[in-house]
């Protein structure tokens, strides 16, 4: 369906839709279910260089309209996704973000440059897990320091960078155009929001972690917003997150200035909610006699 | 494995917070395993809940279910001709092994064994709990090599004791156990086990997202690193189990 | 009920209830419906030296779990309220705040003056508002600001100071830092999310001054973190506010380190919904055998 | 006005998007005006939904529904039997004008006249739709005075046209006329009943929070500044609306 197409600049994918990073593993697991390459894309779970073992549990909490995560980028390292992951997910015919994430500049650069020959759609840059802060503050904060992390990969890698910036931020338009102006070749916004959730009972936190990520349509109004000034605030294309559940919610994001968007906790209410929004994107679309490509932004005119 | 959707047939109350969900949904029924689990949407909420399968036969599954909080009295207040989704059968069901079979269940914990049992035909299948009223096994058909046994903290039925302490006194050498419950009951029959090299599988619980293996979320600690309750449980080897 | 007392420090209330801001007016409509004596408190709309005829409609909408509002600061300015509402509040017997608002430091000083001899609990200021930025950024984001502003209107009112916070910030503990060296007596976190939402039929956004404030049970964890994260920061008390909704909500903020709490968005799905959590947190501490005071930051330990 | 819980009595269809719903909450429809409107909570959603009480005996009241969004939705699928908690009687209803009163009704905007036209008694109510098939108002039963009229763009039942090409051709010296409906409609009689010095009184719509007076949520713009359109209205003067 051509009139779904989504223009990434770096690429155009035959849809919109991609699941969101740490949601849908490698893919694997949702392969049972369907075929992947009705997908617009799928973005695999963060890569660190070496083997991380996660935060201790419990890990997720259900929230009113939402959920808290602390997951603490548990995976396997840059040597498991390229012996183990990577060659699967490769010959199931459907172009691959790799999620990267690290502790250090370092980490995202060792990353980038062993991932730099693979057949990618790109690598996502993941700059805004609030469960791993190791250096304090998160990376996403800041806007040299988003400009630095993301020229130092790209002078390594070749491929398309997409830069996952936080929502825990004052102004969204200084990593924004931090990331932009270091080469970036996209956004994805937004991860999580810090939350936490207390046990009555025991009167503890209930996450191991302490305070996790929200997501699910509880934040998608937030996410919404963020598009909206990023897409202001820089002229590269924005793939939008928070909160989709319905055809619905990806025409807001598309219209609030998003190219393509991801699905990301939604999934795990109903896990296959990602092809029947591809059907359901198409139905709309073509009901309204329009294209993905004209919704993108229209809302800002 | 497969996302499909079920039609509720029948929900009636076992004791005063349990109940009992019996569900038309044949692809699933045909080939679940005991310790098995499904992961059941239940309308309104953003997280599935995970349910073991207490029972199958060819065309239906029943769920023992708690009532534990939001998502379980929701589900306690459905009619009979509700439809709802859910995925399964998940994660790896309990494994047989030669000799007598010990299958303690603690509470809501036995609805875990008790498929398990009915495919074994010839086993001890025990429940515990606080007291005669919170036990429901007599309520569900069972095959009759299975052998019933009660165990209350107070004595008012069965065993006086937990099921620690009836392990203690029942095990003999050449035994084996399935057990699922809370987790004080789970650390001293490790230990048990231990003690008396006695082979065990352990049925555990953790909160969960996807159910399937994608998320992270379930994880847990066994000696050989971290496993998912959900696809690589969740029923893990005793020994294995490391309880933090 | 003396289980239920909240200490605020420079007051203690019978009960840490009182509804939030501009969810309330000034307690006359809800005053029809129950004895507003029942509360702890109650804080009134924002007001600002003079009238603001507030943004244009529509100025709320529904979103999962929440709402949006971009009222504005529609209000009647210090005069309005010292001739009608306050005289009116005054008479009912229970311990008010006056939220007050601005778009410069002189504003804040100018309201806090003129009310510097009425009968109050305190006065709320509201450096938060996502709705009203003239001056670009609003006040609640920089610490030094933030210090600034208090510290003035310290100067010239006698009456305790309550800050309100914003939640759009990328470290929390910083603004409330600020807070606490201008001289407060108090922190309340937290205001709104800056949120959207777009008509997909019109390809427009629904609200009239574009974004808004996203409140509601899809905040709680936010709120409820940024509740932990300040109680860690600083020594004034706590009150804590955002998506509360029922008794279990109240406790969990009181655990995070809060020392009473506001409900807002909760209210319009039921009007009754104060003086239930009223009776529902008697019943709870009765139950536990505890009392609100030792429930306060009783998660840290 | 109270905040109180109603019982669904009936639940149907009128036409294909529009339903009735009958609520037996004698609290609320014993002092009910006409334009009044009740704050309704639909299970499940943060915002209450505003609905004008369209009928109303001793005992109940009636609201005329039409399917717009996801709460309107919901409240169709309700089975009598239902408890509804709701806040009511809200805002200010119509007044009767000396003379004959000519109301105004466009589509779903009928639903806020037609328990004035039953107090008013003598009187002409008129509807407009689109087509035939969009007219419930004889299903509704008024007093003989009520002269009931219709008027339809296709022409199909009625007045062929709008209801202001209608008052265009209906309106005499020393009517008056009361109206509810679309803003085209609204504005487009503003102008008329200016023109010709003929009173009116339009009541509005706006996204409500507390459907009290408390947030603010619902102004709107008049001659005489912001008005609130739950505690001001939602009937106003025609002449002091300004639409924006
Ligand atoms: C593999 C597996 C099998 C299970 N089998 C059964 C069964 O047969 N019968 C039965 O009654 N219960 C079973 N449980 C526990 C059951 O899933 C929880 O009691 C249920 O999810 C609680 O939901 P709630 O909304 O009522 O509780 P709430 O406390 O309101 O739930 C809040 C969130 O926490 C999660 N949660 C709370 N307690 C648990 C728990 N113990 N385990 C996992 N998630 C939890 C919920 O799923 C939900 O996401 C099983 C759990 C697992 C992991
Ligand atoms: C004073 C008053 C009286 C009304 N009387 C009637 C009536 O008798 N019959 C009838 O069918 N409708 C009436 N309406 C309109 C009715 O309130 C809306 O159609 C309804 O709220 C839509 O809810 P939804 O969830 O289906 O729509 P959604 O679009 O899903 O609702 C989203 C949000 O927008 C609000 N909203 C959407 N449209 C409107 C609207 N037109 N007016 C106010 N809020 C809106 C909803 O209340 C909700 O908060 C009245 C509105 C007002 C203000
Ligand atoms: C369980 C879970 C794990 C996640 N792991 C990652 C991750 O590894 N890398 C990342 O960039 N984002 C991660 N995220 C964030 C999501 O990709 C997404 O940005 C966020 O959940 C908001 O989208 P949603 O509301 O659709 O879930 C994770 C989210 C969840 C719920
Ligand atoms: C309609 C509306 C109006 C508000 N007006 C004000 C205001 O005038 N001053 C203020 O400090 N906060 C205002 N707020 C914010 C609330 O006081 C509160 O901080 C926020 O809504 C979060 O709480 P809740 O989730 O319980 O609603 C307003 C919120 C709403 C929904
Ligand atoms: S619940 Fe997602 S991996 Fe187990
Ligand atoms: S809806 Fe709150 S003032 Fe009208």
């Amino acid at each position: 369906m051509s009139r779904t197409i989504a223009d990434l600049g770096f690429a155009r994918l035959k849809n919109p839709l991609m699941p969101a990073s740490g949601c849908f593993g490698w893919g694997r697991e949702y392969s049972q279910l369907y075929d992947l390459k009705v997908l617009g894309a799928v973005v695999t779970k963060a890569v660190t260089p070496e083997p991380r073992s996660g935060n201790p549990g419990p890990r997720v909490v259900e929230t009113p309209g939402g959920m808290l995560n602390a997951i603490g980028l548990e995976n396997s390292g840059l040597q498991g996704a390229l012996a183990e992951e990577l060659p699967w997910l490769q010959e199931q015919g459907v172009p691959i973000l790799v999620n990267v994430a690290g502790r250090k500049v370092g980490d995202y650069v060792q990353v980038a440059e062993a991932l730099g020959d693979q057949d990618l759609l790109g690598l996502e840059l993941n700059l805004s897990c609030p469960n791993v802060r190791e250096g304090g503050i998160s990376f996403g904060t800041d806007a040299n320091t988003v400009y630095k992390l993301v020229s130092q990969v790209r002078r390594v890698s070749p491929l398309p960078l997409v830069v996952k910036l936080t929502p825990n931020i004052t102004d969204i338009t200084e990593p924004a155009r931090g990331a932009e102006a270091g080469g970036a070749d996209a956004l994805t916004l937004i991860n999580t929001l810090r939350g936490m959730a207390i046990d009555v009972r025991t009167r503890r936190p209930i996450l191991g972690n302490v305070s996790g990520g929200l997501s699910g349509s509880a934040i998608k109004p937030v996410a919404l917003s963020l598009v909206w000034q990023a897409a202001k605030a820089v002229s590269i294309p924005i793939i939008g997150c928070g909160g989709i559940a319905q055809v619905g919610d990806v025409v807001e994001f598309l219209l609030a200035g998003a190219a393509a968007v991801q699905v990301g906790s939604a999934t795990f209410a109903d896990p296959l909610l990602l092809p029947r929004l591809v059907k359901d994107l198409e139905a709309w679309v073509e009901q309204e006699d329009c294209s993905v490509k004209e919704l993108v932004g229209a809302a800002h005119c | 494995m497969m996302e499909t959707r079920a039609v509720l047939l029948a929900n009636e109350a076992m004791t005063k917070d349990i109940y009992k969900l019996k569900l038309h949904v044949p692809e699933i029924a045909a080939g679940v395993q005991g310790g098995q689990f499904v992961h059941l949407q239940v309308p309104g909420f953003s997280l599935r809940r995970p349910f073991t399968v207490a029972d199958a036969d060819e065309e239906t599954i029943t769920l023992i279910i708690r009532r534990q909080g939001k998502g379980t009295s929701a589900l306690e207040q459905l009619n009979p001709g509700s439809e709802l989704a859910l995925l399964g059968p998940l994660g790896n069901g309990f494994t047989p092994f030669p000799g007598p079979g010990l299958l303690l269940g603690g509470g809501i914990g036995t609805a875990a064994l008790t498929l398990f049992a009915r495919r074994l035909g010839e086993c001890t299948l025990v429940m515990g709990g606080k007291q005669a009223a919170d036990l429901w096994l007599n309520q569900l058909p069972l095959p009759i090599g299975v052998a019933l046994e009660f165990a209350t903290e107070d004595g008012s039925k069965g065993f006086a004791g937990n099921l620690v302490q009836y392990a203690k006194k029942s095990l003999k050498p050449g035994m084996w156990v399935a057990a699922c419950g809370p987790m004080p009951m789970l650390t001293g029959l490790q230990d048990l086990l231990l003690q008396r090299k006695i082979p065990g599988q352990f049925a555990l619980e953790e909160r969960m997202a996807c159910g399937l293996g994608a998320c992270r979320g379930c994880t847990c600690t066994t000696t050989k690193g971290n496993a998912l309750v959900c696809k690589d449980g969740p029923v893990f080897a005793a020994e294995e189990v490391v309880f933090s």
